[in-house]
Order: structure tokens, then C-alpha cells, then sequence
């Protein structure tokens, strides 16, 4: 098991959650992030200040999966969240000691 | 003659203007003149009526000035408010969160814009010009009021003294702020229409535009005596068996269906949003927009009671006939999506609300309280289904509904006023029946007067868009649409929680 | 008699009504109709009052109507605001973040729903009848202005002019107008007990029963001539010697009493929210609580001020106390929990207000400055306590204290009058003192008056509610009380950040 | 005796002071009294005046009244809503999220403190004695009005009727009420010097002497007859030839100029806030900023136009000049932006709109529109330029600009008062010419005014905190100002959106 | 040492760090997530549009554990967040390399 | 590569993020968390009711590293952090799969 997680830009989600829920991914978790990196901030003006906000506005996808799905699914992000412009992000793959699912208890891939 | 320098560079122009008033005041004597000389005199009269007047020198008409006024001055502050906070949080609500200050900004700027514009010629060339004196252009006002003079008051040597010019029962500058408030929001009403990516610097521009070239001639013809006045012998279908023109008490035509209309040509034109249909588009802060209603329906008292331009019974009736259409409106559109949906929304409430008061505005001055409801209950359900089933069905992207709210409402109540309104409210036609339910026949001039303003105001809009399109580009780039026009337009952000 | 129909399939009805106007009315000439008319002949010989006139015809009471009118319609905007955006905002930043827009579309559809009611037979219960005429019942109104007849202007065919029913020093029209307000925001109070957990179809329902039930005799027992109103023929205790009945300025009982304890009613049977107790519940935005605490404050001078119902010394009074008692009532709340917790709360500071406003809702047009500020003070202190040690001894879930404010506050502020009340300020009782503190008597029927009030209010608060919850059921499911009002009620999300 | 053991003991003061009131009024009876008598009087003879009653007896007077109470009454609401929602708002959005309660809370408490020591003694120290009595101190008001005693209606055992004490043409309570609320507005606009980092304890504390010690010497002189009233006969500079000290329609001196000079000296003596200039500072929340300013604009019509004191024609120049004013400013400080930085920003649009309100409130009743642009545009530009440069030149941390703003439009708008002031809108000099423009001599007064009053608000302001910092502190630990002001001296958070 | 990544339901945040109290964990962090699986979502309606709304509000709780405590702190959360309606959550356990305390410097064990 | 999960005090996260800068880390990403630790919450009050709020907002850094940088990043984090005072934070080290550069498909250390 395995677990992804990839910074993207927002206006990508709702086409990428499409595109894996055709894959058969079955779920996944997201949350607010900012990122910094090669993609410059902005600059914001408040009366005299102007200053530079480093920090873009992002969304994080956690994703759990098989070893057997990892590449496909991996391989989907890239292709819908590329627009080939700097910011479009990270994906970051994880080793995963097991997964439970509360409610059943269930456990390892099952629990997927 | 100055006026032309002004608009150019008005603020230079006006300082000379200032040092040299006496001078061009001379220049511009003109017949048009004498209705605030009139009334200038009238002032002086009243202030020598002893006959009403107590052992302190109050007179009758001192006091009741001091009422209308009173209720005037409040109205125009009501009437502001509506623009912002009432709009600027109504359809601030409404958008997503990255195009909250694009919204609210344009709310604020028109507020300053469009108020000095007002003032330099804007109420000139809506209200210039007396219907009784010779001269008279029933299409579009005269220069009598440029740059407030003729409406400020202004030093009378002779009489050594000021002269207030006045309009009827109050101060005209009191009238001119009150009308005023009016040019600021029927614009902003249009916003709606190209929220989320218009060019913050076109819209300023086609603000300019349109206030001078549809505002400015409809408010002429509505209430400035000219072609649409009900009653006035320039108006269409005016003959001495027919009043002619049409009963517009607070806008109907002059502001909701003109600013409607034009919001669905701005939406047409302009094109959807980046990721209409695909993406979804909630409002960010619903919060917002019900406070944003309930201070537009408290401030359209104003609106509305204060198009008597005065504080009496009728002011007191149409006060009523706006809260009753509000109330009707709300109830209305919520029940309907009760019935169709399952549930109620607190956005369908609101939207009610604002669909009644927009559809009881061209009426409150002529209809009792039961006629309002209808009225209310009939402008919620058919705004209701414009922006539900006709905006899907066509999918322009009227993002905020200023079509389907203002434009349908308007014009259901524009042609609703001639079957409610009675003489019993206001006695506008000696005595004779209004509406068709008490036998009258006015209601054929108010689908001439609505027919022309759809198309007078569809018109123009569409021309000077295409003007615009041309040479400045309504659009922002993909790029800052994406990027939201908070940051893009003006360099902030809404909120930031961190 | 048509009237009875109405209720049922009103909109039907009106149409007809509407139409059939005249005969109806004919049908309805009965002595009660006679204050109206006779108001109606006044404004007549009003305008005929020429001693008074200016050459241009001008009357000293036109010239006064505008004055009052102007206020009484500034007030009335005022009250509206103060349901919404005030209470919205201040009860909906007191809840959860997922039930916000819950609470918010309880007041707009409020401000919608209970207008309508009012219209069709709300005041006609309430103000219905002229105690000076034979057939006159104290304890409810009669139908002379159901579907406003009677308060609208009507076509007079003889005098072949309009007939204006007046009410006092305004038109009748504006009095409807200005008490449909508190018909609003009365039972929008009662919505903070139930907040968080009320299926909105039971609050309607409820809402419709408890106004017509409860709210429009309490108001025609107090202000109609009833068997509370100072000094009527019908009051209670009224006798030769004593006026009888109690003083209430703006709604001490009608309003506040009267919610507050069917407030607490309802927190006893809807009982504790999900997790009361366990979990935190804390306000999720106080900056809307106190933005809409000063909108309540602002809005209050229209409640108490306007319900002078003219624009003259006394109204200054009122507005006067109103606004020292919210002062007093705000450092008190907040000066005491600094004392007793060490820090002084931003929420404490805004419910001092509140309470400080409640407690002088009875005597605001009775006390001079000084007596409002303990007032204030008193009304503060106990509101804390009562929201305070009380609450959370008997454990009830009053979620947003409409009960510990205004039950509490107005059963002080309802007893404080007849310890304050001055003639000075009022010369209700013919020069004959009033509150204790100058040596009068009133004292034991401001007593008796709240006893009433929390009998009657308490009594038919909680059988209507057993009926409801017998039929509809007064709570939403678990799942939908978790998921929230917002989602499980309107399918709506307030806030949407993202 | 209950009273006593109310609360401490101001209020045990009060209490017997009402007990009594008879006695204490009696000792009080001085010549300096007489206003209020002779207005009683006055209100008498009005009731008897039956030249201009109607048949049922309503006189002109009362008929004015009614009107101008109106107006008086709704402007005071307005000033008020300029306090909270308003200015609550305005600041509220600026500061960080953790310190919005904060700001709001000063507001709120302000709201409420302010009012109650204005009860007191403050309007009795502002505006108590008669110019045309003797004993007249023109530096400082007298007892007269302290705990309100003849500004109260009281019993007049001789006639058996209440005595109204009257301010020319509206209650002297209204006066008061209206006076009032600049009492709270004032030190309101100094909190955003020292906005995120003062002590609650000491705002208090400071806000309590600067009322007292600045703000009533500084009515009393401009407004109270004192030595910077305008035509006053102890007036600086006052001789036969010359009317002497300033023309102040609504506070460009007592307001502004004061409240800014002293935010000035409280951000320095205060220091910067923690980490200023290192960490980024935004607003947190400009959408409350742009309400905010929205609703200062709205409310500033009372400000300006309620300060007339009644509602004539001058009141209606006061409210155009206010509405130019604010809408040039608005234009000029968001197209400044976005000449030099490329954007017109939101902040920038609500910023130059108050800039121009604070520079039009001295002139507002003494010019005419066009001025009123050409003010607004330079207040607009200036204030812009001393936010920006000036501020970041010298480095104070004055957090949201209150000297900026307020301290720069203030002087700016003091001093063109006497370049633009016209005879034509109000005739205060017996038909001398007033501004520069119209030939008049006015300038070196208003300059003298601004002079002292810098002086004079710097110098007690700068004692104040000196005495403040020795004793109490005036700044919250570095622990608190990191955790923020609401949770530290409130115990709360603004929003908890979980 | 392990990285507990749970994603539950708000309600139970309250309940579960009690428990983790008793149970003697000495902390742990947690942020607002958005999460999407077989609990369906719900539809929301603005005006004409009518749309549905999948990702569901959860917590994720974050708590770094000793390898000793593992199992204990897993059999805690299951018990107290579990209700048995789908939309429970899952768990996530993660091998951790090192876990370091800002203030002291320990690291390993000691710093959790 | 590891990837390095920091809890730190909000206003120390502006001088991480220049000091990060100098040792020429390219990129980051931040979220907000509450936390829950030795360091006490505060307690707040709503007119009656007085409850502890356990949970400190805090700012979680997650950044991705070669093996190479992470001693330098790990030590420069916990000076700039570090206040001495409890609540400081933690820094937890993952072992990371791999990573992928969306924009350009680069994996490994290149993608960072
Ligand atoms: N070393 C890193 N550690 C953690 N997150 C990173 C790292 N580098 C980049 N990111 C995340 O990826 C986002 C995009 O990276 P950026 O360098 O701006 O563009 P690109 O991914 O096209 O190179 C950043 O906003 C940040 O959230
Ligand atoms: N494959 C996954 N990867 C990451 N998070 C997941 C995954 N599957 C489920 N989740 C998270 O767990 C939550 C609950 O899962 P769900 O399938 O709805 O119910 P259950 O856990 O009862 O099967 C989801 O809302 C999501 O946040
Ligand atoms: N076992 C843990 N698992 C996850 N996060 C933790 C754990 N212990 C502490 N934290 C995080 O570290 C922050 C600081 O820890 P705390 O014990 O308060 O102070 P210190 O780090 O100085 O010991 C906490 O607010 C929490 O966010």
C-alpha cells in the first residue's frame, strides 16, 4: 500500500477527482494547503505597504492505494493536473505500515 | 460656452467655473431657467406669508418643508445604503470568494463616480427643462442645471440675500441628491450580469456611457415631462381624452427594466465564465447576501416612499404596497422551490424578497395592499422561473441574476401597475379609473412604455459594448479570471484568516 | 361574511376581494368602521381648514403629518432593520457555523410570512374596534380591517375623492405599518430557544398560531383599548380612583415578556441540543453578533421613539432613555464579568446593550435620563444572571438566551416602570403622580399586567407546541441536527471559502 | 430604601439626586439657567398661540417641530450607526484576525461608557451656560445641565404641567442626544492609532480623561459659544470689524483635527506593534472595511446634515456638500493608486471616500457642490499621500491611519473652509462674504483654530499617556499582544469556523 | 515509531482526545480535511443550479506514537470514532525515520 | 529523500521560510493545524458557559528533502523555531517513495 500525495492547483480538482473516479479509486482526502516554490507569489498593496505574499494557494490530495493501482493512478494526476505552467505542482508517494477502515475494522488493502 | 471644456477637464474647469460664477450665471439666464427662479420666489413669498405664521415668524410652509425634508433627506440616505452595504453584500455574497472586492468595489466606485458625474451633468440632462415653458426637449434635459447651478443656492445682490431654488414642496438639491442615489445603483444593478470578469477599467467606461446615453434620456422621459410622462402633452398617445405616457412611481422602466435588460445584453456579449457548467460556482457567502437583502428591502423605503417626494399619505401607501410585495415575494419563491425541490433555500428567500420590491416599484405609489401582494407573489414566481428553468434553458451566464430578478420583475410590474393601480391610492387622472381592474385604460401605455425601454435600453447597450469590445476589451485575461479579479484588478485580497 | 374563506385560500380570496371591492365594503359598514371614517372626515376638514392655510392652501396639519409621517416611516424602517440584519446577524454569529443560515432564514422568512398575516387579519385582531363605541370587546379585535379595509384609502363615490382613514396624527396606513414590525421581530425573538434544532415547516406553523393566538390579543389588551391598556374604561383595576391596567411604551410585555417566557417554554420542550454539554458550542462568528447588537441598538430608537407614534418632545424622551439604558446596560454586563471572571467580554458588552434596550422598553416614553440609566443597570445585572448562574443550574437549553434577555429583562423593566415612571415625561394619569419613587400608584399594575402576560404567553405557548409536536414534530432527526439547519433544512451552506 | 444598595456610586449619587430632584433643581437656579426656563416658556406660549392653530388646536411650532425633531432624531441614529456598525466595521476588518473583537470592543464599549459620563457631566461641561448671561465662561461649560437636570423635562408644580427645556427649534434632549453621539465617535477614531496593542484597562482609562479634559473644552469653544465660535463676542480675534474664531459646521476642529493630532501622539508614545515592518500585517477582513466605509458614508449625512439642527434647506446643502465630498475623494484616492502603483485598490476606493468625509464635515454647511468635489479631491489626495509617504518616511505605526486620515483631512478640510465658504449657502455673517473665493476674510481664523487645536489636543493628549503609562501601562504583554487581543483581554475568538 | 493519520468525523474529535488522554498520549495534531469515499455527499441548490457536492467535512488527526503504544492508541480510536454508518474513516499508520522536539532538541521517543 | 513535517508557532514562520530560502530549499508547503500538547490551551467564555480550548492553532511546514540537505534543513528549522518555550513544536521525518514534478514528470531528487 501506498500512499500519494500531490499538491495541485485548485481549479484542477474537480477534473482530476472525475478522471480517478473513473479509475475506480474508491476515495480519497484533500485539504487547503499554500505552497511555496519555483511559482512566484504576488504582491499586495494595503494603503503605504505593499508587500510580497510567497505562499500560493494550493490543494493537497491524499490518496491510499494498492501497489497495483499506484502507477495508474499516479500516471492520471500527472495527465490532468499538467498545464505545463510553473505551479502545477508536486506528487509525493509514500510507504504505508497498513490502513484501517473504523467501521468495519477491516484492515491492509481491504480497508481501502 | 464652458460646458464643453468641463467634461473634458471638468475639475480645472469647474474651479474657473467657481471664480467666475457670477459671470457665467449671467451667461445662462434662460427661459428654462425660471422654474427654480419660480420657486426661488415662491421661497421668498412663503418666508413673508405672515398670515401662517406664529408670533416667532415660523410659517406654514417653513414646517412643512421641515417634514418633507426630513423624510426626504432619510430616503436618500436609505436609497445609498441600497447600493452599498445593501448590494455590495448581495451580490457580494454571491460570487466566489476570490471576486468578493471586485464586486463590492465597483459598488463603491460607482457610489463616487457616478455621483460626480450626477452632479456635473447627469441630473442636467435628466431633469432639465420645464414642460411648461416653450423650449422644452421632451427627448433629454437641457444645461440649466450643469455643474448644480440653478439647483445650489446661489447669492441674490438685488435682494442682497440667497435664492434657494426649490422643486414643489422641497429643497432642489434635495431633490437632485435623491434622484442622485438612483444613477448610482440602476448601474450597479448591471454588474450582476458580468460579475467575476469584466475589466475593471471598461466597466467604469461603460458606466460613463451608459448612465449619460440610457439613463439620463430615460429618466427625461419617465419623469422629467418628457415622451413616457404619464399625463405630460409630450407623451406618446397624450391626447385630450388620453393622459398618454405610463405610471412609473420609483423606476420600474427607467431603472429595473433598463439596467435588466442591459444586464442580459452584458451577459450575452461578454460571454460565460471560465468553467461554467463544468466547475460549480456557489455563492461564497450566503451570509452576506441575505444581510445584503434585508438592507436592500429596508433601504428600498426609501426607494420606493420616497418617490413621493414628500412626507403625506400617499408617501405612507407606498411604503406599504413595497413591504406588502417584499413580504408576498419572499413567502412566494421559497414555497415555490418548497414545492419543486423539497426544500426551501434562504437564497430563494431573499431573492423573493428583491424580486417583490423590483416588481412593486413602478406601482407602489398607485396600489393598496392587497393588489401588492399579488404583485409580490406574482414577481417572485415568474423571477423564480427565469432564473431557474429560462437561464438554463438558453445557459447565458447572467451570473447574478440582474436579468432575471430586475429585467422579468420590472417588466412584470410594469404591466401590472396598469391592471392594480387606483385612483383610491393617488388621483393622478382627475378622478377617472387607473387600472383595468377598477374600468380603466392606462394599461396599454404601460406595455408601450415597457416595449420602449426594452428596446431603447437593449440598443444602446448592445452598441456601445460592441464600441467597447472594440477598442479597450470587456474581458479580463484568462490568466486574472482564474486568478480572481480581487488580485487581479486590485491588488487584494477579501479575507485573510491566517 | 367572505372574511372567514380568506384564511383558507387567501390569495383566491383577495382576487376576489379585489374585485368585488366595493360591495364588500358595503356589506361591512358597521359602528366599529366609524373611527376611520370619522379620521377619514377629519383629514377632510383638515384640508378645508383654511385659518390655517398659506396662499397656496397649505395646512398646518398636512404641515404636521409630514413631520410625524416622516418620523413614524423612518421608525418603521428602523424596527424592520432591527430583524434583519440585527437579530440575523446577532443570533446567526451565536450559533454553529453549520446553522447559521438557519437562523438567518427563520427571520427573513419571518419578515415575510408574519406581514402577510398581518395584512390579512393580524392588525384587525390586534387594533381592531374603538373603545368608545358600544360594541367594543377588550379582548380581541373585530374584523373592520381585515385585508386592510378601513386602514387603505378608499374612493369615495359621493365626495368623488379618495378617503384616507387616519390614526391619530398619522395615516392609519403608517400605524399598520409600524406595529406589523414588532408583529416581525416578536416571534423571531423566540427563535433563539429553539435555535440549532427547530424543523423550520413546526416553526411556521408555530409561528402562525403563536401570532394570532398569542401576540394579537396581548397587543389589543395593551395598546387596543384592552383590558390592560392604562387607563381604558375595560382595563383591569380601573376604577374612579385608578386608571387601571399597566404603562407599556414600546412592548415590555406584548413583546419582550411575552417572547421571552415562550422562549423559555419552548428550550423546556424541544429540550437540550445534541451534545448540550458535552461538546463546545461555541458562536462561530461574534463579530456578526456585535455588529448586529449595534444594529439593534440603532434600530431600537425606532421601537421605542416611534412608538410615540409622533415626532414630538415625548419621542426625544424615549429615545433619550433608550439610548442610556443600552449604555448603562452594556458597561454593567461587562463591568460585572470583569469583576467576576477577570475579563470583560466582547459578547457581555453587546448582551448588556440588549438587555439594558429590553428592560427600557416599558418605560422608555415614562422616565427621564438618570432613572434609564439604572435601568439599564438593572436590566444588565439580571440578564447576566439570568444567563448566567440560572441557566446553568436548571440546565435548560435556552441556546441563545431569548429567554434569560428578554423574559428576564422585560419582567424587570415591565416592574422598574412603575418605580420610575414620571409624569414629567408623560402626563398620562391627569397630573397625578405615577412610579413610587414620585408617590404614585401604578406600581401593582405593572405587577399585575406581567403576571398576566407570563400566564397567558406561557399557558398557550406550551399547549401549542404539544399539538405540534403531537402532529408535525417539533425537532429535526439526529442525523439532520449533526449535518446542521443549513444543509438538512435548506440545502444551503453559509460560508464556502474554498 | 432599595436604591442605595443598587450598584456603586455614581449610581447612589444619581439616586438621590432623583429623590431629591425638587431641592437640588432649587439650589440650581442660576441665571445661566434661564435658557432652558425662557424655552420652556417659549414651548408654553407656543401650546397658546391659537393665531396659527388649527381647529384642533396644533400650533405652527408644534407642526415645525415635528419635522425638524424628525430629521434631528433620524441623524442621531445615523451618527450613532457611524460608531458600530460603522466604524466597528471599518477598523474591525483592518487588524488581524486575532485582535478584531478588539477594536470591536472599544466600539461597543465606547458606545456605552461615552454615554453615560456624557449624561453626567460631559454635554453639561460642553455646552452648559448662555453666552448672553454674565457669569459666561467661555472656556469651559458650567453645572447647569449635569445629570441632565434641565435638559430632563420636569414638573412645574406652579403650572401643574411639565416644562420642556427646548434648544431653539428641537428638545434640548434631542440636542443632547445628538451631541451626544460625537462624543463617542471621537475617541473612537483615536483607537485605530494604537489598534492590537493597547491595554482594554487603559483605553479606558485614557478615554475617560480625554473625553472630559479635550473633547468638552473643545465643544464648549467651538460650539458652546466659547473662543473659536464664530461671531461669538468672546471669540479670538472677535472685534467690531470682524465676527472672529472658525467656522465649524460639524467638527473639522472637535472631531477630527482632535482625535487625529492625538492618535498621532499615542502611536508614537506607544511604539510600533510587534514585529512591524518584519512580519506582514493585512486586513484581515476588507470586506467589513468596505461595509464599514459604506456605512460611514451613509451615516455621515446625519453627521454633516443633522448638525443644522433642523431639517431646512441648509441641512439639504450639508448633505449634498457631504455626498460630493466623499464620492471626489473615493474617485481621487483609487485613481492616485492606480496612476502611481498601476491598481486601484478597494482599501484605497473606502479610504478616499472617508478622506473626503472628514474634509468636507467643517465646510459641509457652508458650501456649495462644486467645492464640495474640489474638497473632497484634495482631502482624498492629501490624506492618500500621508498614509503612504509621510507614514513610511518616519516610520510611527499608526496602525490604521486615524492621523492619516483624520488628522490630515481635518486640517486640510479646516483650512479650505476658508477658502470655499460661501454666504450664498449660509448667511452666518450678515451678508459679508465668507471664503476666500467670494472675496471674504475668514482664512486667518479657521488657520488659528486649527493652530490651537493641534496644540491643544497634542499637549493634554501627550500629558494623558505620560501619566497613563507611569500608572497603569498602556501596552498589553509581549504573550498577549502575540496571542492576540481577543483571547487576551476578552477571552474570546472573532470566528470559529470549525 | 509510527505516524497515526486518522481521518474521522467531527462530532467525535471531542470524545476520541479524551480517550487518547486517558489513555496517556501526550499529543497530537489535527487539522480540517475534505474527504471523499463511499459516504455520499449531499446536492446543494443556488437559484437554477442544482449540484452535488461530494467531499465531505472530516478531521484528520495526526498523533505520533511509540511502536509500545501503537496498537493500544489504533484500538482506541476505532472504538470511540466508530459508529458503524459508512462515512466512519479510516486510519493510516506510517513508519516514522525521527521525530524531533523544536524546544529541547530530543530526539527519537523522547521528543514525543 | 525525506520529507520533513514541521509544527511550529505562526509567528515564527516567516523567518523559517528566509532562513529555508538562504539554504537554498526550493519549495514548500504549509497548512494550518491545531495542536495538542504539553503547552496549555486557554479557556474561553460565552455568556455562561466557560470551556478550555486545548487545541493551539499552530502552522505545519512540509517540505521535501535529498538526504543530503536534511540535516542542514532539520538543524536550521529548529534555530530559527526554537523560542524555549513550551509549544514549540515538533518535526517529524518521513522517508519518502519518490517524487514526481507534475509540470515536467521529473522524479527523484530532480522533482524537488
Ligand atoms: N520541496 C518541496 N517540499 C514540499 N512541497 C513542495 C516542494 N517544492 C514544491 N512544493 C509544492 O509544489 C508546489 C508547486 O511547486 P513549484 O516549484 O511552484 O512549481 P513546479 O511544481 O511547477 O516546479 C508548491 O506551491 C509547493 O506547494
Ligand atoms: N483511498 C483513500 N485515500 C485517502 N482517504 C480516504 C480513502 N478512502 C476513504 N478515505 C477517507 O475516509 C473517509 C471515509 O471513507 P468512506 O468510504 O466514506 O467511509 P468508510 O470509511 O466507512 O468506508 C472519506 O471521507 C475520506 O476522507
Ligand atoms: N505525539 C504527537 N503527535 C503529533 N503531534 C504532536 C505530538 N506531540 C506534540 N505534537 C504537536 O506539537 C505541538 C507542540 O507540542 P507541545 O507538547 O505543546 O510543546 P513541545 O513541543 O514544546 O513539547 C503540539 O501543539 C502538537 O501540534
Amino acid at each position: 500500500m501506498k500512499k500519494i500525495e500531490a499538491v495541485i492547483r485548485h481549479f484542477k480538482l474537480e477534473d482530476i477527482k472525475n478522471a480517478l473516479m473513473e479509475l475506480g479509486v474508491q476515495g480519497m482526502t484533500i485539504s487547503e494547503v499554500r505552497g511555496f516554490g519555483r511559482q512566484k507569489g504576488h504582491t499586495e498593496m494595503y494603503r503605504g505597504t505593499e508587500y510580497a505574499v510567497d505562499f500560493v494557494p494550493k490543494v493537497k490530495l491524499e490518496i491510499v492505494v494498492s501497489n497495483a493501482q499506484l502507477a495508474s493512478v499516479i500516471d492520471t494526476i500527472m495527465r490532468t493536473a499538467q498545464t505545463g505552467q510553473i505551479g502545477d505542482g508536486k506528487i509525493f508517494v509514500i510507504d504505508l505500515a497498513n490502513t484501517i477502515r473504523i467501521r468495519t475494522g477491516e484492515t491492509g488493502e481491504d480497508a481501502i | 460656452m464652458p460646458l464643453v471644456r468641463v467634461t473634458g477637464h471638468s475639475v480645472l474647469a469647474v474651479a474657473l467655473i467657481l471664480l467666475s460664477s457670477k459671470t457665467v450665471r449671467a451667461e445662462e439666464k434662460t427661459p428654462a431657467d425660471s422654474p427654480s427662479q419660480s420657486a426661488a420666489t415662491t421661497s421668498a413669498t412663503a418666508t413673508s406669508a405672515t398670515t401662517a405664521s406664529t408670533p416667532t415668524g415660523t410659517t406654514v410652509k417653513d414646517a412643512k418643508l421641515a417634514g418633507d425634508n426630513a423624510w426626504m433627506l432619510t430616503s436618500a440616505a436609505l436609497v445609498l445604503m441600497m447600493t452599498a452595504p445593501g448590494l455590495a453584500l448581495f451580490y457580494g455574497g454571491l460570487v466566489r470568494k476570490k471576486n468578493v472586492l471586485g464586486v463590492m468595489m465597483q459598488c463603491i466606485f460607482l457610489m463616487g463616480m457616478n455621483t460626480v458625474i450626477w452632479g456635473l451633468w447627469g441630473y442636467s440632462l435628466a431633469f432639465g427643462g420645464d414642460p411648461k415653458s416653450a423650449d422644452f426637449n421632451p427627448w433629454i434635459g437641457n444645461g440649466q442645471y450643469l455643474l448644480m447651478h440653478n439647483v445650489e443656492p446661489h447669492w441674490n445682490e438685488a435682494t442682497h440675500k440667497a435664492d434657494i431654488p426649490m422643486a414643489d414642496d422641497i429643497p432642489r438639491l434635495t431633490h437632485m441628491l435623491f434622484q442622485g442615489m438612483f444613477f448610482i445603483i440602476t448601474p450597479a444593478l448591471i454588474c450582476g450580469a458580468f460579475a467575476e470578469r469584466m475589466k475593471f477599467s471598461t466597466m467604469i467606461a461603460f458606466t460613463i456611457l451608459w448612465g449619460t446615453l440610457v439613463y439620463c434620456p430615460l429618466a427625461h422621459w419617465v419623469w422629467g415631462g418628457g415622451i413616457l410622462q404619464f399625463g405630460s402633452t409630450f407623451a406618446i398617445g397624450h391626447s385630450p381624452t388620453s393622459p398618454g405616457g405610463a405610471l412609473d412611481f420609483a423606476g420600474g422602466t427607467v431603472v429595473h427594466i433598463s439596467s435588466g435588460i442591459s444586464a442580459l445584453i452584458c451577459a450575452l456579449l461578454i460571454g460565460r465564465r471560465l468553467g461554467y457548467g463544468s466547475e460549480p460556482m456557489p455563492p461564497h457567502n450566503l451570509t452576506y447576501t441575505m444581510i445584503g437583502a434585508a438592507m436592500l428591502w429596508v433601504g428600498w423605503f426609501g426607494f420606493n416612499a420616497g418617490s413621493q417626494l414628500k412626507s403625506d399619505s400617499i408617501a405612507s401607501s407606498a411604503m406599504a404596497a413595497t413591504h406588502f410585495a417584499a413580504a408576498a415575494g419572499a413567502v412566494a419563491w421559497a414555497v415555490a422551490e418548497w414545492i419543486t425541490r423539497g426544500k426551501p433555500s434562504a437564497l430563494g428567500g431573499c431573492s423573493g424578497a428583491v424580486a417583490g420590491l423590483v416588481c412593486i416599484t413602478p406601482a407602489s405609489g398607485f396600489v393598496n395592499p392587497m393588489a401588492a401582494i399579488l404583485m409580490g407573489i406574482a414577481g417572485g414566481l415568474a423571477c423564480c422561473f427565469a432564473c431557474t428553468s429560462i437561464k438554463s434553458k438558453f445557459r447565458y451566464d447572467d451570473s447574478l441574476d440582474a436579468f432575471g430578478v430586475h429585467g422579468v420583475g420590472g417588466t412584470v410590474g410594469a404591466l401590472l401597475t396598469g391592471v392594480f393601480a387606483t385612483r383610491a391610492v393617488s388621483d393622478v387622472n382627475g378622478g377617472a379609473p387607473l387600472g383595468l381592474i377598477e374600468g380603466g385604460r392606462i394599461f396599454t401605455g404601460q406595455a408601450i412604455a415597457t416595449a420602449i425601454t426594452w428596446l431603447f435600453a437593449g440598443i444602446v447597450t448592445f452598441v456601445l459594448l460592441k464600441v467597447l469590445d472594440a477598442t479597450m476589451g470587456l474581458r479580463v485575461t484568462q490568466q486574472q479570471e482564474i486568478q480572481g479579479l480581487d488580485l487581479s484588478q486590485h491588488g487584494e485580497e477579501g479575507y485573510i484568516f491566517i
